[in-house]
């Protein structure tokens, strides 16, 4: 039963959160354990997972209630607290982007092209380099795939149990945090790209229509990467992380 | 045709990288259509001028709409990419087709379904654009999101566990004392009288004698431990033959485990010497 | 108890200032306010001035009254707000600094060198390391006895009485704990190791296993550790721990 109002605290919208909040008091102990998270989530250079709060939290301690009640506290504030990938993070409030769009990095803009496929990757993952020529109906530059790379925001996935061995394409969790999607079913407007049929015409009947998943398991239809040279792909000129994926 | 310019040869997008339908260094056939990403693109933007939904678009009146456009960047510029020759052959082909009465033999794709494959496709690249524009349109980090300026950090201390079981540590005990055993026996140096020292011996020995002597006396004398007694005999009695082959000494004994006795090789008699 | 210490160190404002948010709560304007200093301290990648903050505020903003509210309300939490030459920082709480601190356990095997060490220090306690270096036939390292002394398996005993007032060592509690031995007389003698099959049949007469005693009362020929520099021993480089011992 614990599990469920765990669940459901987790699910949450924010505003139903603080409601909780004001409702039920958290114990003692709870403030302890919120308190906990608050430190380690605040110090932690990158999001931080479950896992490894649940290392440092006092044996039995009940996470998911912790966080749901730390972020409904931060609901209101300059400060949120978010979820992306299953780890945990707090970022500024998206209201206050004019107060501190001060330092405004020459963020790089993409490109059109890379734009789109970034596009198609997320929402048509695992993607390979046909179909994203195939949607877009232009040949992909190389140029356009090592841009997306270097971001960190696209990852080679495995390949595509297919003539050629084409090389699958995903997002990565700092896709993820970059555009504050806790998973990627949260891309915006994925039911119109699936009446657009979007997903149409490639996977084997019966798969219905697919989900876009960043899994970090293979689908079915995928195999690992192998080191099989990438000489169709794109990642013989990879940064070395990128293609260590 | 407001953005129909063209005549910028600025290189195309696909440029550089993408050699499989385009042989490198062609750059005559690569043509800048203002910025159009391909043939897809330009007829995506071509039905936006229809404004209709784009499950209703003529197929026909687009493909008109392309062969013209094309045409005309031919009157201003011969080089166009292959893609979108390509594509004005195939619209060519599918617009006589849907002008045509089917013809009887179903051999040929169905035009109907054609054109309509055709708008899904264009369908389907409005919607990752649209899709495209709404990611870019969230708030991004670094852009109106920031993650905190200056985190401490978490530290992961490296606390080693050493780990042994107790056979572990009672076989490395065996094993060390067991080697310290092997490595503290020693050996008795055991005297050896060299078969070199004992010739040395016998012939200082004959040298004075011409009578008979016991060789065991004459080891006696040179005042052997009962240790060395042994290494003595052996290699003096070795010597002894070596001597007597060479013709230096005789020796004697009178009957088995009888004393040895040993004298300086006697001149024969020349009586013996006649026989 | 330990909380009042804690609050002893912060700032007495701070206090003032929870009282001050229990009697009056800021209105509207001064939560926004208190929002945006909020996110520009968070965001900020060194602590923020005030200046600074008074140019993002809203003009007329009273910035003192905002940071005091603010600073009253992290009062509690994992994180606090604390002010560094004039400059505003969030920091976490200092009594969760252990939280920030996780011991990562490495299994870790122990060299061959140190077990038979280990073993003779065992067996043989209390033993010099000179003593030490007879049984094993080859100069003990350094390295090797501190790594023992990490495990926290031995100790340091005493002194012999001899020339030079040689370190003994001998075995700790968690050395009993570890090997699963009640006393450090179950360690098993001549006649269990040889029908273990640990020794083979090769031992000259006389050859014994000693009976080890591991009392913590110094044997008559040991002194104790005494305050003379251990330049003679290991301990000059020890850990501090240990070498309090």
């Amino acid at each position: 039963m614990a599990k469920k109002q765990q669940k459901a605290l987790f699910d949450l919208a924010a505003q139903d959160a603080v409601d909780l909040l004001a409702r039920a008091r958290p114990d003692e102990a709870m403030r302890e354990n919120m308190r906990i998270c608050e430190a380690l989530i605040f110090a932690s250079t990158e999001p931080l997972s479950e896992e490894e709060m649940v290392k440092r939290l006092p044996d039995g301690a009940d996470l998911s209630a912790a966080l749901a009640y730390l972020k409904a506290d931060y609901f209101t504030r300059g400060v949120h607290l978010v979820r992306v990938a299953k780890k945990w993070m707090f970022r500024t409030a998206p209201d206050l982007a004019w107060v501190l769009q001060r330092e405004k990095k020459d963020a790089k803009k993409l490109s059109r092209a890379a734009l789109e496929t970034l596009a198609i990757v997320a929402y048509h993952q695992p993607a390979t380099r046909a179909e994203i020529e195939d949607i877009r109906g232009v040949a992909l530059s190389k140029g356009t795939m090592d841009v997306l790379l270097e971001t960190g925001w696209v990852r080679l996935r495995g390949r595509r149990r297919a003539p050629g061995r084409p090389v699958t394409y995903g997002t990565t969790e700092s896709f993820l945090a970059q555009f504050g999607l806790e998973q990627i079913s949260d891309l915006p407007g994925l039911d119109e790209l699936k009446g657009a049929g979007l997903f149409d015409g490639r996977l084997p009947k019966g798969f219905g229509v697919p989900q876009p998943r960043d899994d970090a398991d293979l689908t079915e239809d995928e195999e690992p990467l192998g080191d099989q040279p990438l000489e169709q792909s794109f990642a013989a000129d990879l940064p070395e992380e990128t293609s260590e994926e | 045709m407001a953005r129909q310019k063209v005549d910028s040869l600025t290189e195309f997008e696909t440029q550089g990288g993408d050699t499989r339908d385009r042989a490198s260094g062609d750059a005559d056939f690569r043509v800048d259509l203002d910025g159009y990403e391909g043939p897809l693109d330009l007829l995506l933007e071509l039905a936006r001028r229809q404004k209709v939904d784009l499950s209703r678009i003529s197929i026909l009146a687009l493909a008109e709409q392309y062969l013209e456009f094309i045409e005309a960047a031919q009157r201003v510029r011969l080089e166009l990419a292959a893609d979108y020759l390509v594509m004005a052959a195939w619209l060519a082909y599918l617009k006589s087709r849907l002008l045509l009465p089917a013809p009887p033999k179903g051999e040929e794709p169905d035009p109907v379904e054609l054109a309509a494959s055709l708008a899904q496709r264009l369908r389907r690249l409005q919607a990752i654009r649209a899709a495209a524009a709404l990611l870019m349109e969230r708030p991004q980090l670094d852009r109106e999101l920031f993650f905190r300026g200056a985190p401490e950090g978490l530290d992961i201390v490296n606390a080693p566990l050493y780990r042994a079981s107790l056979f572990d540590l009672l076989s490395a005990y065996a094993r060390q004392r067991q080697k310290q055993v092997l490595s503290h026996v020693s050996f008795k140096t055991r005297q050896v009288w060299s078969l070199a020292e004992a010739r040395e011996a016998l012939e200082r020995l004959i040298g004075r004698s011409v009578e008979w002597s016991a060789l065991d006396d004459y080891l006696l004398t040179w005042g052997a431990t009962p240790a060395q007694t042994r290494t003595m005999r052996a290699s003096t009695f070795s010597a002894s033959l070596e001597m007597v082959r060479e013709g230096l000494i005789d020796l004697r004994q009178d009957r088995a485990f009888a004393p040895l006795w040993v004298r300086r090789k006697q001149e024969p008699p020349p009586a013996i010497a006649a026989e």
